[in-house]
C-alpha cells in the first residue's frame, strides 16, 4: 500500500509537471487571442522527432541540439501565427481549421519520414539512473522534470508579472482593444505569445521524452486532448488555474490508473470526461470568470 | 463586338476543357493496361502467362513492406526455378501491391476497401496475399470473397476469418490462413511455455519463489480472450504453483509515466513474472522504464515490435533481456529456414518480420496448388491446399503448414505452426531460447539457438 | 492640431458617421455633445484608429493617421480614453499607469507624471497596490483618465468620462479635466451632460445621428433655443 | 384553404421547375445530375465500376455528412467538433441490428439513423449551455468519450471492441445498383436540407446563429430550435454513418467514431464554403478525388527521386486545406460559382 501511495504521489507529480508546461503556454495563447491552437500537441511531438533527427546532421552535443531544437520550434511557432493564424484570428472556426491543418501536416510529415516505428532519444536524459528507495525507485530524470518545471512555472510567473512584455501580454488578454489603445501593438504581443507557448511544449518534450519514447507521430494529439482538459479545468486563460489544473488532471489521472479496479484503460478517458463534467457545471472553470462576451 | 469575342473564347475555353477531361478519361481507362508491371516477374513477359500475386498491406509500413517483401522474394525464387507450368505453358509470377492504410492510428476502413478493389479489378491479380490488422481485413475481406478469389492471410492472428470458414463454407471458401497460428493455438503455446517456464526458472532459484505472475497488456479486443485464458489455466498447468496478480489492461494512447506507474504497481505487488501482450507502441514504453528502473520481474511474452531487428536501436538496447514469440529466427525450423534467412537478409539488408515468412510461405504454397491443380481455377486449387493436411504438411520456411479441414486454419504445434522464444541478449544478439514447445534439436536441426539469460539485477534479487 | 476632413464612416450598411470636419487647435479643449447613438463614440474610435474610416482623412500634427493601426496612433501621442473605462480589471492601478506609460521611453518623465496624475487623483495613491476590477465607478474612471494621462499625450480624447456616476464624483471628474487642460494637453471630450460639458470646454461640436448639426463657442450655443431646450434642459 | 395552397404549387410545378431550369444555378444543377446519371454507364471496364466509380459513392455518403454539419454548424451556428458521434452511433446500431438481431437492412437503416437522432437529444441538450469554442471542446469531449469505450477490449461485450461488427451485407453487390441507391438518397437528402434552411425554421435558426439574445427576446424558444438542430442535423449525420458502415460491410471505433471523421466533415463542408449546403458536396468530392488522384499517380520518379506521393497524400491532404482555409476564407463554392455565372452569361449573348 505505501508503495503504491508513493506511486501514485510520484507519477501524479510527474503527470502535473508536465502537463502543466504544455497546458500552460495552451492556456495563455487562447488566453492572449482567443486562438484555439490545435497544433499545440503537434510542436510537443515535432521537438521530439526533431531530437531524432538532428544528430545525424549536426555535432553530436545533446545541449547544443536540443537548444537548437528548441529554438527550431519556438521559431515554427512565430511563423506559424505570422503566415496562418493572424490573417484568420477573428474567425474562430478559421484559426481551428487552419491549426487542425498544421497539426495534421506536421504529423504526416513526420509520418512520411520515421513511420509509426517509436523510438528512443534517451541520449538526451540530462540526468540518467534511478534513486531507489526500499518500496519504489524514482527515475532521476523525472525528478528533474518536477523540480525544473516548477522553476520554469515560476520563472514564467515573474516575467508574466513584472516585465514589460508580461504586462502587456496581461493587458492584451484581458481588453484587446484597450490595449492597442496604449500603444500596445496586440498582433506582436500574439506573437510572442505564441512562440512562448511553442517554446514551453518544446522544452517540455526536451524534458519529458528522453525518459519517454517518441511513440508515433499522433502522440501530440493526447496531449493537446489533456491540455483542453487542464484549461477547462483551470479556467480558459487562467494561469494559476493551468497550472493547479495540471496537477489536478495529473493526480486524478494517476489515481485511477492505480487504485481503481481496471483503472489503467480507463486513465485517459478521464481527462475527458473532466472536460464534459467541467463544461456542464462550470464552463469558466475553477479560477475563470464568466465571458464577457 | 466585344461581347461576340468574349463569347467565342468562352466556347472555345469550355470546348479544350471538355477536349482535356475527355482524353485525361481516355489516358486513364485505356492506361493501366499498359502500365502495370509486376516485379519479379521476367521484363518483357506476356500478362497472360503471368500469375500476378496481390499484396494487400499498409505500403510503408513495416507490416505491410514485409507483407510484400515476402511475396515479392517467394516469386524471385519461383522465377529463378522456372517458374511453374500448367498444361505445357510455362507461367511466372509477378507481385503488386495496393495501400490499405492498416496501421493507421485513425484507420478508415474504406481504404481497406478500396485496395482490394483496385487489386482485385484494376491490377488483376490472380491471388492476393496479405492482412494483419483484424479491422481492416474484416472490411475488406468481403471483397475478395465476392470476387471469389483465394486471399490468404499472412498476419491477423484473430480466429474469426477461420471461424466464418467454418461456419458458412460456401461464402467464405477462399480464405485460408498462413500466418500466424490462430490467437486460441497461440494462447495454448503460450501456456504451455510459460507453465513450463515458470517451475524451471523457480528450480533454479532455491531462495525464491518465483510465482507471482502479472500480464500487461494493451485493452484491445485481440488480448481479452488471451489474457482470459493465462489467467485462468495458468495457475493450472503450473499444478496450482503459479499466482496470477490483477491483470494490468491500459489504454493504448499511455504515455511513459503511465506505464512507469503501471511496471511499479507490478513491482510492489511482488510479481515475478511479467507476461506483456502487446502488439503496439506500449512496448518501447515499457522496456525502457524496465531496463531503467531494473525492476525485480522477467519479461517473457508477446511484443509484436520487439520482433524487429531494429527494436534493439528504437530502444537504445533496453530490450536487453526481453523474451517474446516470434514466429521465425535464424534456425533450423525447418530445412528450408536458415537458408531463407540469410537470402533474405542478402536481398533486403534485414531480418524478415513474421509476415515476410508467412507471404513467402503462401506464395510458395500458391505455386505448388498451381501446379498441383493444373489450372489457375479456385474451384480446382482450394480442393488441393485443402489435402495438406497433419499426414501431408506443406513445407515452408515458416513451418509445416497444415490445415484442419473446413476451417482453413493452421494445425499448431510441433512439426506443423508453432512460434519460437526468442530473448534479447547483451550486445543486440537474439537467441532462440528452449521452450517446451518445441524440442531443442528438431527434425531438421538445433531449433535453439542459445540459453535463457535472467537479467542479473533479477538473478542478484533472486539468488 | 487635429484635422478631420470628410469623415464617413459606415457599420456595415448603416451609416454612423456622415461628411464630419473638426479642426482642433493646439492646447484647446473641445466637446463633443449628442444624445445617445449620435456617433459621438463612434468618432473618437475613429480616430484613434479601431475603426477605419470608409472615407475621408484624418491629419494630426499635418501628418495622415486614417489608415494607420491604432497602436501606432497611440504612438504618435493620441492617448483615448475609452468609453466604459476599459481598464485592465485583473491589474493593480500601479501596474495600469505602467501599461498606460506603454509607449514612453523617458524613466523620469514616467515619475514625474505619476506625480502629476497622483496629485490630480490622490485616491489612485492610496490604491496603488489594489486591483483595478475592486475600485469604485468614480475610482475607476479616474485610473482610466490617469492610465491615458501616463502617455505623456499631445492630444487626449476622453470618452463619456461622467458616465454612471454618482453627481458629486461627476464634480470631482471635471475639476481633474480643468486641471488637465491648464496643464496645457489638447482635449476632445465627448460627453452626454451637455451642462457639463460646456461648462470646461471653449468649443462644442453638436452631433446628431452622424452629423455635425452645429457647432460655436459656449456663449454661442447657449443663445441657440433647440440647445437650451433638448440639451440644458432650461 | 391549405389543400388548395398545396394543389396550386403542384399544378405550377412544372411551370416552376422548367423557369427555375434555365436559370445558372437551375440549368447547372440539372447538368450536374445528368452527369451523375450517366456516369454509370460510360464504361464497363471493371476498373471503372469496381473502383472509379465507388469513389462517388463514397462522395456522396461524405456529401450528405458533411451537408448535415454545415445545417448544423454553418446555418445554425452550433459549431460541432464531434460530428463523428452521430456518424458512428449510427453506423453501429445499423450494424447491431443486421449482425445481431437479423433485421432487414433498410429497417436497420432506419433504425440507425433514428439512434442517431435521440443520441442529437442526447448531446444537443446537455450542450445546450455552451457557446461558441466550448460548443467545440464539449462536442470533441463527447465524440472521444465514445471513441475510446467502443475502443476498450475490456468493455467487448458491450461495445463490441476495437474489431467492431463485420460482415454485413452491401447494400447490393452491384456497384451501380449500390451508386444509384446512395445517389437517390443525397438528392433527397440535399433537397430536404436545402428546404429547411430556406423554410421558416431555417430563418429561425439563422436568427440563433446571428443574435441568440436578440432571438431570444424577439419570442424564439431558442432552446427548442437548438436541440431541434441537433436532431436534424443528427438524423442525416446518422444517415451517411448507416450508409458508410455498409459500403464498408463493417464498422469500427477509429473508422466510424475516429475524430478525423469529424473533421473531414468540418474540412468538407468549409471548402466548398460555410452555409451554402451545396457546397458541402463539392468539398466531399474534392477530398474523395484527390485521394483517388493521389493514389493514382503512386510513385514518381525525378531523376533519382523517388517519391510515393501515395504515402504523403494526407500530408498533401493537410497542405491544400491549409492553403485554401488561409486564402479562400469563403471556401471555393462561391467563387467558382461566380466565374461560371460570368460565363453562363457571355454564352448566353447578356
Amino acid at each position: 500500500m505505501e508503495a503504491e501511495i508513493i506511486n501514485f504521489l510520484f507519477n501524479g507529480t510527474v503527470n502535473g509537471a508536465i502537463f502543466s508546461l504544455i497546458a500552460l503556454g495552451y492556456s495563455l495563447v487562447y488566453g492572449v487571442g482567443h486562438i484555439m491552437n490545435l497544433a499545440h500537441g503537434a510542436f510537443f511531438m515535432l521537438t521530439g522527432y526533431m531530437l531524432l533527427w538532428f544528430p545525424s546532421f549536426l555535432p553530436e552535443i545533446p545541449w547544443l541540439i536540443a537548444t537548437i531544437v528548441v529554438i527550431f520550434v519556438t521559431i515554427i511557432g512565430g511563423l506559424a501565427y505570422i503566415i496562418l493564424i493572424k490573417p484568420l484570428q477573428d474567425t474562430s472556426v478559421g484559426v481551428v481549421l487552419i491549426t487542425f491543418g498544421l497539426a495534421f501536416f506536421i504529423q504526416e510529415y513526420v509520418f512520411v519520414l520515421s513511420g509509426t516505428t517509436p523510438y528512443s532519444v534517451k541520449e538526451f536524459k540530462i540526468i540518467d539512473g534511478v534513486t531507489k528507495i526500499p518500496s519504489f525507485s524514482f527515475i532521476n530524470q523525472f525528478i528533474f522534470l518536477i523540480f525544473a518545471s516548477l522553476i520554469i512555472v515560476s520563472v514564467f510567473a515573474l516575467f508574466i508579472s513584472k516585465s514589460k512584455l508580461g504586462k502587456s501580454i496581461r493587458a492584451v488578454s484581458q481588453d484587446r482593444e484597450a490595449a492597442s489603445l496604449m500603444g500596445i501593438n496586440t498582433n506582436r504581443v500574439l506573437l510572442y505569445t505564441l512562440m512562448i507557448s511553442a517554446f514551453l511544449a518544446s522544452i517540455a518534450a526536451v524534458l519529458y521524452l528522453p525518459a519517454a519514447a517518441l511513440n508515433g507521430p499522433s502522440m501530440g494529439w493526447g496531449y493537446l486532448t489533456n491540455s483542453f482538459a487542464v484549461v477547462i479545468l483551470g479556467g480558459m486563460g487562467s494561469l494559476v488555474g493551468s497550472v493547479v489544473g495540471a496537477y489536478i488532471v495529473g493526480y486524478v489521472t494517476s489515481f485511477t490508473s492505480i487504485f481503481i479496479p481496471n483503472g489503467p484503460s480507463w486513465a485517459h478517458l478521464v481527462p475527458i470526461i473532466i472536460i464534459v463534467i467541467m463544461l456542464l457545471i462550470r464552463p469558466q472553470g475553477i479560477f475563470g470568470k464568466k465571458e464577457l462576451r | 463586338m466585344e461581347s461576340l469575342t468574349k463569347r467565342i473564347l468562352a466556347i472555345v475555353l469550355i470546348a479544350v476543357i471538355g477536349v482535356g477531361i475527355g482524353v485525361g478519361a481516355w489516358i486513364f481507362l485505356a492506361a493501366p493496361e499498359a502500365a502495370i508491371k509486376y516485379p519479379g516477374a521476367p521484363s518483357g513477359f506476356d500478362k497472360d502467362n503471368t500469375i500476378v500475386i496481390g499484396c494487400a498491406g499498409d505500403t510503408g509500413e513495416i507490416q505491410g513492406d514485409a507483407n510484400y517483401e515476402g511475396a515479392y522474394f517467394a516469386c524471385k525464387h519461383i522465377n529463378e526455378a522456372g517458374g511453374v507450368v500448367i498444361n505445357a505453358i510455362t507461367y511466372y509470377f509477378g507481385v503488386t501491391k495496393e495501400d490499405t492504410d492498416e496501421s493507421n492510428p485513425n484507420l478508415v476502413p474504406s481504404r481497406g476497401v478500396d485496395a482490394a478493389r483496385r487489386l482485385i479489378y484494376d491490377k488483376e491479380v490472380d491471388f492476393a496475399v496479405g492482412g494483419f490488422r483484424s479491422e481492416a481485413l474484416l472490411a475488406y475481406i468481403e471483397e475478395f470473397m465476392d470476387a471469389e478469389m483465394i486471399f490468404i492471410g499472412t498476419g491477423a492472428a484473430t480466429d474469426i476469418f477461420c471461424e466464418k470458414v467454418n461456419e458458412t463454407y460456401a461464402d467464405y471458401k477462399w480464405f485460408f490462413r498462413f500466418m500466424p497460428i490462430n490467437s486460441t493455438a497461440l494462447g495454448g503455446q503460450i501456456l504451455y511455455t510459460l507453465a513450463d517456464f515458470i517451475l524451471n526458472i523457480n528450480a533454479d532459484y532455491p531462495n525464491h519463489d518465483v510465482k507471482e505472475i502479472g500480464i500487461l497488456a494493451e485493452d484491445l479486443t485481440w488480448v481479452t480472450s488471451l489474457v482470459g485464458a493465462i489467467k485462468d489455466v495458468l495457475p493450472l498447468l503450473t499444478g496450482g504453483w503459479a499466482t496470477m496478480l490483477p491483470e494490468i489492461l491500459y489504454d493504448i494512447s499511455l504515455s511513459a509515466t503511465d506505464m512507469n506507474s503501471h511496471l511499479a504497481d507490478l513491482q510492489a505487488d511482488g510479481a515475478d513474472i511479467v507476461i506483456p501482450v502487446i502488439s503496439a507502441q506500449g512496448g518501447i514504453l515499457m522496456m525502457q522504464q524496465y531496463a531503467l528502473n531494473e525492476y525485480d520481474y522477467l519479461i517473457f511474452g508477446i511484443d509484436v515490435q520487439s520482433q524487429l531487428d531494429t527494436y534493439w536501436d528504437d530502444t537504445g538496447g533496453d530490450c536487453v533481456y526481453e523474451t517474446m514469440m516470434q514466429t521465425l529466427y535464424r534456425c533450423n525450423k525447418t530445412s528450408k529456414s536458415v537458408a531463407f534467412w540469410d537470402a533474405f537478409i542478402a536481398q533486403f539488408g534485414h531480418e524478415p518480420l513474421y509476415i515476410a515468412c508467412g507471404a513467402y510461405d503462401a506464395v510458395s504454397a500458391i505455386r505448388d496448388a498451381v501446379e498441383d491443380a493444373q489450372s489457375l481455377d479456385p474451384d480446382l486449387i482450394i480442393p488441393v491446399m485443402e489435402s495438406w493436411d497433419r499426414s501431408n504438411p506443406h513445407l515452408g520456411v515458416a513451418g509445416n503448414a497444415a490445415w484442419w479441414p473446413n476451417t482453413h486454419d493452421l494445425v499448431a504445434g510441433y512439426p506443423f505452426g508453432y512460434t519460437l522464444w526468442a530473448q534479447w541478449q547483451p550486445g543486440g544478439t537474439k537467441a532462440v531460447v528452449p521452450a517446451l514447445i518445441y524440442p531443442d534439436v528438431g527434425a531438421y536441426g538445433n531449433i535453439t539457438t542459445g540459453d535463457y539469460v535472467v537479467a542479473p539485477w533479477v538473478h542478484t534479487e533472486w539468488s | 492640431m487635429l484635422d478631420i476632413k470628410k469623415l464617413y464612416f459606415y457599420y456595415g450598411k448603416a451609416k454612423a458617421l456622415e461628411e464630419i470636419n473638426l479642426n482642433l487647435k493646439e492646447g484647446a479643449l473641445e466637446a463633443v455633445i449628442g444624445p445617445n447613438g449620435a456617433g459621438k463614440s463612434t468618432l473618437l474610435r475613429v480616430i484613434s484608429g479601431l475603426e477605419e474610416p470608409d472615407r475621408g482623412k484624418i491629419e494630426f500634427l499635418g501628418e495622415r493617421i486614417d489608415d494607420l493601426k491604432p497602436h501606432r496612433i497611440a504612438r504618435k501621442g493620441i492617448a483615448h480614453c475609452p468609453e466604459r473605462r476599459r481598464l485592465f480589471f485583473d491589474m493593480t492601478v500601479s501596474e495600469n499607469l505602467d501599461l498606460g506609460a506603454y509607449t514612453l521611453k523617458d524613466r523620469s518623465k514616467f515619475r514625474e507624471l505619476r506625480k502629476f496624475v497622483y496629485e490630480i487623483f490622490p485616491r489612485l495613491k492610496e490604491r496603488r497596490k489594489q486591483r483595478a476590477g475592486t475600485l469604485s465607478g468614480g475610482e475607476q474612471q479616474m485610473l482610466a483618465i490617469a492610465r491615458s494621462l501616463m502617455s505623456n499625450p499631445k492630444l487626449l480624447l476622453m470618452d463619456e468620462p461622467s458616465l454612471g456616476l454618482a453627481p458629486k464624483i461627476k464634480e470631482t471628474i471635471f475639476e481633474a479635466i480643468d486641471t488637465i487642460k491648464k496643464g496645457g494637453t489638447t482635449t476632445l471630450l465627448v460627453e452626454q451632460d451637455a451642462v457639463l460639458a460646456m461648462a470646461v470646454s471653449e468649443y462644442v461640436h453638436v452631433l446628431e445621428e452622424g452629423k455635425i448639426e452645429m457647432r460655436g463657442t459656449k456663449e454661442e450655443l447657449e443663445k441657440e433655443p433647440r440647445i437650451k431646450q433638448v440639451y440644458l434642459g432650461i | 384553404m391549405v389543400k388548395e395552397k398545396m394543389k396550386e404549387k403542384i399544378n405550377n410545378f412544372p411551370g416552376y421547375l422548367k423557369s427555375w431550369g434555365t436559370t445558372f444555378i437551375g440549368g447547372l444543377t440539372i447538368l450536374c445530375l445528368i452527369i451523375l446519371t450517366v456516369i454509370p454507364f460510360l464504361s464497363n471496364d471493371l476498373k471503372y465500376v469496381y473502383v472509379f466509380l465507388p469513389q462517388f459513392t463514397l462522395a456522396m455518403i461524405f456529401a450528405i455528412f458533411a451537408a448535415s454539419w454545415d445545417l448544423l454548424t454553418g446555418i445554425s451556428g452550433q459549431i460541432s467538433f464531434g460530428h463523428a458521434i452521430f456518424f458512428g452511433v449510427a453506423g453501429y446500431i445499423c450494424a447491431y441490428f443486421i449482425d445481431y438481431q437479423g433485421f432487414p437492412t433498410w429497417v436497420a437503416i432506419v433504425l440507425g439513423s433514428l439512434g442517431a437522432v435521440f443520441f442529437g437529444l442526447l448531446i444537443g441538450i446537455p450542450c445546450l449551455r455552451l457557446k461558441g469554442p466550448y460548443l467545440a471542446l464539449g462536442t470533441l469531449a463527447f465524440s472521444l468519450i465514445l471513441l475510446k469505450l467502443f475502443l476498450q477490449g475490456s468493455l467487448a461485450h458491450i461495445f463490441f471492441g476495437s474489431e467492431g461488427i463485420s460482415g454485413l451485407p452491401s447494400l447490393s453487390d452491384d456497384p451501380i445498383i449500390e451508386y444509384f441507391i446512395i445517389f437517390i438518397f443525397t438528392i433527397i437528402s440535399f433537397i430536404v436540407i436545402i428546404q429547411i434552411s430556406k423554410s421558416k425554421l431555417g430563418t429561425i435558426f439563422k436568427s440563433i446563429r446571428d443574435d441568440e439574445t436578440g432571438a431570444d427576446a424577439s419570442g424564439i424558444n431558442t432552446t427548442k430550435y437548438k436541440v431541434i438542430a441537433f436532431m436534424i442535423s443528427a438524423f442525416f449525420a446518422g444517415l451517411a454513418g448507416t450508409f458508410y458502415a455498409l459500403y464498408n460491410t463493417a464498422v469500427n471505433p477509429t473508422g466510424n467514431f475516429g475524430t478525423l471523421n469529424s473533421f473531414f466533415a468540418i474540412l468538407m463542408a468549409s471548402l466548398g464554403g460555410l452555409t451554402t449546403i451545396t457546397g458541402a458536396a463539392l468539398g466531399a468530392f474534392f477530398f474523395i478525388f484527390l485521394e483517388y488522384i493521389l493514389i493514382e499517380i503512386g510513385v514518381i520518379e525525378i531523376g533519382n527521386l523517388i517519391i510515393d506521393v501515395s504515402l504523403w497524400k494526407f500530408a498533401i491532404f493537410a497542405l491544400i486545406l491549409i492553403i485554401v482555409v488561409r486564402f479562400a476564407e469563403r471556401g471555393i463554392l462561391r467563387p467558382i460559382l461566380e466565374h461560371l455565372k460570368d460565363l453562363w452569361d457571355v454564352l448566353m449573348g447578356r
